[in-house]
């Protein structure tokens, strides 16, 4: 399998770490028990079209969001986590007492 | 036995080789096959199941009967195709899965069983008595199956493994390999074209041939020359091409030293991984046999073989041949046999309608019935229109027509589809992406059609890549259509081999479907037919064939079972290269290694890294001699420990102790320059991720410390939260850890030390810069013992230096190295926890740190960590233990209410760390007990069956030393 | 028709001719009292108890390919029961037990070979794990034997004592952990439940689940519309899709597991070997295969097919340990699909709505679960009450943190 | 405290085969660079640029090397005022150079490393690994440079040797 990093071009799969589906980049709120499921267990788990979180661990250190197949190991596109838009907006972040 | 004037060996060559312990002579280009079929050998192995002798069937990997044992000097290399295996001076090998000998095998008993050996029988039988499976059936069942031996020695030998790139790939050096190889050459792009044979050209070199007028083999050599002299071609002999894996990624395996005698450095083997823009797969086609009564015989062949043996190696394997045939492409065989002059017998064509042009009795419209001979065929009865008869022969060819080598295509999950036309499986386009096939293996059949389709396809893949080119014209060939008459198995009495080297039978699968398995994939475990060293090449086709008649389906509703990689098997030690010994996982190595090792330290693994487990000195003899006197050094004076393995994370920015505050669950943004601080991190999931201190060196400058064990996890998930949750906020970080070397200096003598060294004053927790002989160096004041500590940071390549100046100086003050015994002993008397108490079960709450959760906050893991279940008094909480008595104690053990029963239903908790506390003169431990903070004085039954253990333990705080930290504050 | 030596005997005598079909070819029927989705070894084996335990026969079990397709025929055979979690250890204890009858309870060999397991650990942290371990399955009722380095020297004397790259400490072995051969518990089970009254119906998919009112009713299949109170979703590898249809989210995603087999080998390894610190376990089949795996691919897939990477891991994880099956060729790889939970521990439950129950989550696990599996099952399907031993497989457990996490690696499907 | 004695990370002599030479180099200083947001690095490094992903830019003998997202390794003198606008860390101790020039350069560390090595030519440079090692691999003229892990480099340079030495005797096979 070869995932094709944004900075780093097309590199095998073994440069890579998985952690999950992009449900991970999605911080609960404290208090919220619905939201620490969605984010850490319940998936939808598709056979076919998924978005899933990768590292590239061996090149660049980027957070990937990797478009892709779980049928067919096909994968349709690739973004740096820090560039896809609504995390954020999502991610109510109470961090940060500074 | 040997024609003159045909082959492509060198006659003038002669190589010797021993099979069996006996002597023969081929020549330098011969197989083992080829050699030994020249010297007229004719059983070469023993079958499977009923051990029936077994001859030499096929002229390719895809053999099934002629698997041998190579042996080396204190090693050997079972199941080798004798077919693949080229002989050079010395080889030795070994028929295999016989015994006493080849000749005469015992367990040529189970072929007068084979009644009550059919498919399945042992799942009907050996069920009684129950202990008997372990004990009496299983070994026997074990020591009769099997086909060759390991030594049971270390393989000591060298195997590589490599990258390859290039825009195509062509697969198989065959007339349309070849065609798209030269294609591919000609427009300019990489080109890889491996071949499993040590020569290119394939079928053309097998069939002899003629292209353009002349010889094949001399067009063969040209379009060689051609590819070998342009610098965009990489040709891969004796290279198999075993697995198609996703995004273009090809395995294939290459024999790189076997053809030769071992050598020193010579990889025997090379595991490529090759990544390929587009691939022609043109990796031909298998000849298929036909079923019928004692159709394993040696001397039992293919069809197609034969004349490989004749234009190849100048061999021929009988000296009276027969052909049985469905197909007009076995006509090649007889052709190629008479024109070497070696005595065709008959030919037996099971179509009413085939020619009978060639110069030999020709038998239409009949079938091969039966075979004589014993150690090899003497006979074959043949079933016509007038009759039945039987011809003198010791060779037969069969051909029951030809199958498309679909396996690559099918690696990806594709299924091949049922071309009735061709009585064949073909591949079906796009299975594999960016995958082509082309000739045999797409269903096109004549040299012609070969040549041209390599050509088309090379065309076609040459477009994806983006260069436009007209197909090279093919020259000019055989071009005859391929007629073919299906006919699977002769039916009749006696038992028809489908899988001769599982030893399946046409019975077999009939029985199979009789009993209801019948799907496909049933019969195949059931029978386990297409599970042996062929992996069904030789006979998948024919059996789904049977098994659609037993259950009165077509071929097309039954279906195939699945191919998987790899297309042929591959070593272990190839695909493994590089893993041997230490070369699993990278070694790293502290600065202090060498000084550690002058002084004798046992080095032990800490994940990746080697770390001292203890400093012998004088008279010792065991490690918890070195230990106890490490521990009081310390405790007493000074000892100097690396810790240069911790993770060190540099982190800068407008907005570094806001990101800290978010990944730890204390507040860092109030930590002064200068101090340092205790942290504590939680995963996403609310357990405890990692702990460590970090200091403040700048108003935007911080520096991390992880646990060695979770250097590399820390680094990920920062990573992670800062481009996941606040790719906006200006914090920047980078690993300094291999950067510096760190060394603690413990004890209440410390602080002298360092005054030796350099002056500087600090407060416990602060930090601070120096210098040391203009050495920018930083001193940490902290402590993972309890004792006024220091940890002393330089670049590492003074790391060395510094740890032995440190040592000389600590050992003039009474104190000295340490190791990881005595850090050990040294954190739990403090109740510090590493990573046998914070296992990735434990939170917060259960060490005690859930006041180290700011409220005033949210940080990573702080949602989940409010879950009901990660806290409470069902939990288990950190406990100290003292065992009565001083007695021993063990960790790993398990924690019992005194006076209940030592069942799971009852168990109370387990001990995570214990250490023998020389300054307490008695065991300490670390332990999880249910509810434990409650129960602080209480007893409780400390249990470990595995060591013996059985004692009870009070229940403590697990601060056993300087409870106040008195002594850390100096 | 019961299986026997004399049987064979007899049957060979006359070729064989006697044998009947293992099990029949039924056509759906309207309704069933209960239906189980899969036909794999979960599945078989909950109809077979729900049979024989709970004396309901008229159930059905669809299978949307042929029966034991699934992950029963696509594993690497070990049977053990050496778990530390209270949750899991009574489970799999009961279901060793379970093993240890199954060859008298179905009257079929499945060949459970009781040759041992060894866990091997490379350090002291590691060997203070597998005393724990260890104590936990004696504490548990089930064996547990602590081998110094020579004590593994003396069963698998062909390890690399001397260069491997993470020494061998000792291990910890499970005697009565060992093998079976896999595709025989399904056809074993399958022949039980039909013997029973169970319907095994093959090539019948089920593509939707009927409720009504909270309530399960029945199945759409391509076979039709079948008509049960209860239904059981067993289709381990595929649950995310069929829990859908009832509009359930799963804590499941689905990954791939590859797995390898030599060509055929005189005996050379007696028992189960795994080498934690490279993730490779290895046995030897009857036949004389090499049976060994590793880790997941780790990454989301139901492409039943592996990649490169975790190949050469697990090989060069072979090499390291034991250099001697160098020479030995694989023949054969394979992928299956793994339902992956958050704590890498199953589930068995009922599920918000009536009558439709979960039986999921079994990891890289459940083939030794098998027995016990089914035996759950079949209880909570036949009593609506979890089973004691099956108490802790709760379907909600993540949400409120009750977790069976073994390895201790979190909330991350793919690191159990 | 007298002057402490500075180690390299390896001391060994060259190995090779032909005019294929493996060496230990000196890298000399080494500092990581992370230009901080939104502020203006491109006027402090001139002449040198920030590099884009993969691409070495240079000058004389200072090299700004890029080693991952938003980060870059300077060969050289730090300019003054570089710390202003971005976060610098030392590496000079962090890593092990090894190079490796040649005929057959690429052949032998193909056998090692998961790209296209042909691709890769001077003025360019990944992040990748050396087998199971994470390194920092820069073309230059004939070769490459190999930098890893300081506690790694023992394992690195076992193994590039070890390939060095299986393609010399493939090539003399």
């Amino acid at each position: 399998m070869r995932i094709t990093c944004p900075l780093c071009g097309p590199r095998d799969r073994r440069e890579f770490y998985y952690y999950g589906s992009e449900d991970y980049l999605t911080q609960p709120e404290v208090g919220d028990l619905d939201a620490v499921d969605a984010q850490l267990h319940l998936r939808d788990n598709v056979a076919g079209r998924v978005r899933d979180v990768w590292y590239h661990e061996a090149g660049c250190a980027s957070w990937l969001v990797v478009t892709r197949d779980t049928v067919s190991h096909a994968v349709e596109k690739v973004e740096l986590v820090a560039n896809v838009k609504g995390i954020l907006a999502k991610t109510k972040l109470k961090g940060g007492a500074a | 036995m040997r024609i003159d004037g045909k082959g492509l060996v060198d006659r003038s060559a002669p190589v010797r080789f021993t099979f069996d312990g006996v002597a023969y002579e081929g020549f330098r280009g011969d197989t083992v096959a080829s050699a030994l079929l020249a010297n007229g050998v004719r059983v070469v192995g023993r079958s499977f199941k009923y051990h029936r002798p077994r001859g030499v069937l096929t002229a390719g990997s895809e053999e099934p009967n002629a698997l041998v044992e190579v042996i080396e000097v204190g090693q050997q290399t079972p199941n080798v195709r004798a077919t693949v295996q080229e002989i050079f001076p010395g080889l030795e090998v070994k028929s295999q899965n016989r015994w006493p000998s080849l000749k005469y095998d015992v367990m040529a008993v189970n072929d007068m069983l084979s009644p009550f050996l059919s498919a399945g029988f042992y799942y009907k039988t050996f069920m009684w008595p129950r202990k008997f499976w372990e004990r009496v059936y299983e070994p026997i069942i074990r020591r009769a199956a099997g086909l060759g031996s390991l030594s049971g020695r270390h393989d000591e030998a060298d195997y590589e493994k490599a990258f390859a790139f290039c825009d195509l790939l062509v697969i198989g050096a065959g007339p349309a390999g070849l065609m798209a190889a030269v294609q591919g050459a000609r427009a300019g792009v990489d080109v890889i074209l491996a071949d499993e044979n040590p020569v290119m050209g394939g079928r053309l070199l097998a069939d002899g041939g003629e292209i353009d007028g002349r010889p094949a083999s001399v067009w063969v050599a040209e379009v060689l020359a051609e590819l070998e002299a342009a610098p965009n071609v990489r040709l891969m002999v004796r290279t198999s091409v075993t697995g198609a894996y996703d995004g273009g990624t090809f395995s294939a395996l290459e024999r790189v030293g076997l053809h030769v005698a071992a050598r020193a450095n010579l990889p025997r083997e090379c595991f490529w991984r090759i990544v390929a823009g587009q691939t022609v797969l043109a990796a031909g086609a298998l000849e298929r046999s036909i079923a019928f009564a004692d159709n394993d015989r040696p001397g039992v062949m293919m069809a197609s073989s034969l004349r490989a043996y004749v234009n190849r190696y100048g061999v021929s394997p009988g000296k009276r041949v027969t052909i049985f045939a469905n197909n007009d492409d076995a006509r090649l065989s007889a052709r190629a046999l008479m024109a070497a002059g070696v005595d065709v017998a008959a030919i037996v064509d099971t179509r009413a309608d085939a020619s009978t042009l060639e110069d030999c009795p020709v038998y239409a419209g009949a079938e091969v019935v039966g075979t004589k001979g014993r150690h090899g065929l003497s006979a074959i009865t043949v079933r016509h229109r007038g009759g039945e008869m039987q011809i003198e022969t010791d060779c037969l060819g069969v051909s029951g027509g030809w199958n498309p080598l679909v396996h690559l295509t099918c690696h990806m999950n594709g299924r091949p589809v049922w071309d009735a036309d061709l009585a064949a499986f073909v591949p079906v386009a796009g299975a594999v992406p960016g995958l082509h096939a082309a000739g045999a293996c797409a269903g096109v059949f004549s040299t012609q059609g070969c040549l041209a389709d390599g050509a088309r396809v090379a065309v076609l893949a040459l477009g994806v890549l983006g260069r436009a080119v007209r197909a090279v014209d093919a020259p000019v060939a055989e071009d005859a259509p391929y007629a073919v008459l299906p006919l699977w198995e002769v039916k009749g009495k006696g038992r028809a081999w489908l899988d001769f080297a599982n030893d399946v039978t046409t019975k077999d699968v009939r029985l199979a479907a009789q009993e209801n398995f019948a799907s496909v994939e049933h019969m195949k475990r059931y029978t386990t037919q297409g599970m042996a060293p062929d992996q069904g090449k030789n006979s998948n086709v024919g059996a789904l064939a049977v098994l659609a008649d037993a259950t009165g389906r077509s071929i097309a509703q039954t279906g195939t079972t699945t191919y998987r990689a790899p297309f042929s098997p591959v070593s272990i030690a190839a695909m493994g290269a590089g893993g041997r010994g230490a070369g699993f996982a990278p070694q790293r190595f502290m600065t202090s290694h060498g000084a550690s090792v002058d002084r004798r330290a046992p080095m032990v693994e800490a994940g990746l890294w080697y770390r001292p487990s203890y400093f012998p000195k004088g008279a010792e003899t065991t490690w918890r001699e070195a230990c106890d006197r490490e521990v009081v050094m310390v405790r007493e004076a000074v000892g100097v420990c690396d810790v240069s393995t911790l993770g060190k994370i540099d982190i800068q920015g407008a907005d570094a102790a806001r990101f800290l505050d978010l990944v730890y669950t204390n507040v860092f943004s109030t930590l002064p320059v200068g101090r340092v601080r205790y942290g504590l991190m939680l995963r996403a999931d609310g357990h405890v991720l990692d702990d460590g201190t970090t200091a403040r060196l700048g108003e935007n400058h911080y520096l991390m410390t992880t646990t060695t064990a979770a250097a590399g996890l820390v680094m990920r998930h920062l990573d992670f939260v800062q481009q996941a949750y606040c790719g906006d906020w200006d914090v920047r970080f980078v690993s300094v850890t291999e950067n510096w070397a760190q060394f603690a200096v413990a004890g209440p003598r410390a602080r002298a030390l360092l005054a030796s060294l350099v002056s500087v004053d600090l407060p416990f927790m602060g930090c601070s810069r120096v210098e040391f002989g203009g050495v920018g160096a930083r001193v940490f004041r902290i402590s993972f013992s309890g004792e006024e500590g220091y940890e002393i940071a330089v670049p590492s390549r003074y790391g060395e230096a510094l740890f032995r100046d440190l040592v000389a100086r600590a050992e003039t003050l009474g104190g000295g190295p340490y190791g990881m015994e005595a850090l050990n002993v040294l954190r739990i008397e403090k109740g510090f926890i590493t990573h046998a108490e914070i296992d990735g079960r434990t939170t917060a709450f259960d060490i005690g740190l859930a006041g180290m959760i700011s409220a005033r906050k949210d940080c990573i893991g702080k949602a989940a960590a409010g879950r009901s279940g990660l806290t409470g008094a069902a939990r288990l909480q950190m406990v100290g233990l003292r065992p009565v008595m001083q007695a021993a104690i063990t960790a790993g053990a398990h924690l019992f209410t005194p006076g209940d029963e030592v069942r799971r239903e009852n168990d109370q908790g387990y001990v995570t760390s214990v250490g023998y506390s020389p300054m307490m003169e008695g065991y300490l431990g670390l332990a999880f007990l249910r509810d434990g903070r409650a129960r602080i004085g209480e007893m409780v039954r400390l249990v470990d069956h595995l060591r013996d253990i059985d004692v009870l333990c009070e229940v403590c705080d697990p601060v056993f030393h300087d409870k106040e930290g008195v002594k850390l504050r100096g | 028709m019961r299986y026997s030596g004399l049987k064979v005997i007899t049957q060979g005598l006359f070729g064989n001719k006697g044998w009947g079909p293992a099990w029949r070819n039924p056509a759906p029927k309207p309704e069933y009292d209960a239906i189980i989705i899969g036909g794999g070894g979960h599945g078989l084996a909950t109809a077979f108890y729900l049979a024989k335990n709970h004396g309901l026969t008229n159930i059905a079990v669809l299978e949307k390919g042929h029966i034991g397709s699934g992950n029963i025929g696509r594993n690497t055979t070990i049977v053990r029961a050496n778990y530390v979690l209270p949750g899991n250890s009574e489970f799999y204890s009961h279901s060793l037990k379970l093993w240890e009858q199954m060859e008298t309870e179905l009257n079929y060999n499945v060949m459970h070979s009781q040759r041992g397991v060894i866990n091997l650990f490379h350090s002291d942290g590691q060997r203070d794990a597998a005393v724990r371990r260890g104590n936990a399955m004696i504490n548990q009722g089930d064996d547990a034997e602590l081998l110094d380095r020579e004590g593994v020297r003396a069963l698998v004397p062909y390890l690399d004592f001397e260069q491997t790259r993470f020494p061998i400490y000792g291990g910890l072995h499970h005697k009565r952990g060992g093998t079976a051969r896999h595709d025989a518990v399904a056809w074993g089970y399958a022949r039980g439940a039909d013997m029973r009254g169970v319907d095994l119906i093959q090539n019948c998919e089920v593509t939707g689940i009927d409720i009504e009112g909270g309530r399960v009713v029945g199945v759409q299949t391509t076979r039709g519309a079948i008509r049960a109170r209860k239904v059981g979703m067993v289709v381990a590898g595929r649950s995310g899709q069929v829990a859908a249809m009832a509009g359930m989210r799963l804590p499941i995603e689905s990954h791939v597991l590859q797995a390898f087999v030599t060509e055929g080998l005189k005996p050379i390894i007696d028992q189960v070997v795994t080498f934690g610190m490279g993730h490779f376990y290895i046995s030897q089949s009857d036949k004389g295969g090499l049976v060994f795996g590793g880790d997941i691919d780790f990454y989301a897939s139901y492409a039943s097919r592996g990649n490169l990477p975790m190949v050469e891991h697990v090989m060069e994880a072979g090499m390291t340990l034991m250099p001697m099956i160098g020479r030995a060729k694989v023949l054969r790889s394979w992928g299956g699909i793994m339902d992956m939970t958050p704590d890498g521990s199953p589930i068995i439950d009922k599920t918000p709505v009536e009558g439709l129950f979960v039986d999921a989550g079994w990891n890289y696990g459940g083939f030794k679960a098998v027995p016990a599996s089914g035996w759950c099952m079949a209880h909570l399907m036949a009593t609506g009450e979890t089973h004691a031993v099956a108490s802790k497989f709760r379907l909600d457990r993540f949400r409120t943190g009750h977790l069976l996490d073994e390895e201790g690696t979190g909330s991350q499907h793919n690191l159990h | 405290m007298g002057n402490l004695i500075a180690k390299r990370p390896l001391g060994v002599d060259p190995v090779g085969h032909g005019d294929l030479v493996l060496a230990e180099v000196d890298l000399g200083r080494v500092t990581s660079v992370a230009p901080f947001a939104g502020a203006d690095v491109a006027r402090v490094l001139k002449p040198l640029v920030f590099p884009a992903p993969g691409v070495v830019s240079s000058k004389g003998d200072a090299r700004l090397v890029w080693t991952g997202r938003g980060q870059a390794f300077l060969f050289g003198a730090v300019p003054e005022g570089l710390g202003a606008v971005a976060a610098l860390s030392d590496q000079s101790d962090g890593w092990a150079g090894l190079s490796l020039t040649g005929t057959g350069a690429v052949d032998v560390l193909a056998r090692l490393v998961p790209l296209d090595l042909r691709a890769l030519v001077p003025g360019q440079c990944a992040r990748t690994t050396l087998g199971h090692m994470p390194l920092i691999l820069i073309a230059v003229f004939g070769g490459f440079e190999v930098l890893v892990f300081r506690s790694m480099a023992r394992s690195a340079w076992h193994e590039v040797e070890q390939a060095l030495r299986m393609w010399g005797a493939r090539a003399q096979c």
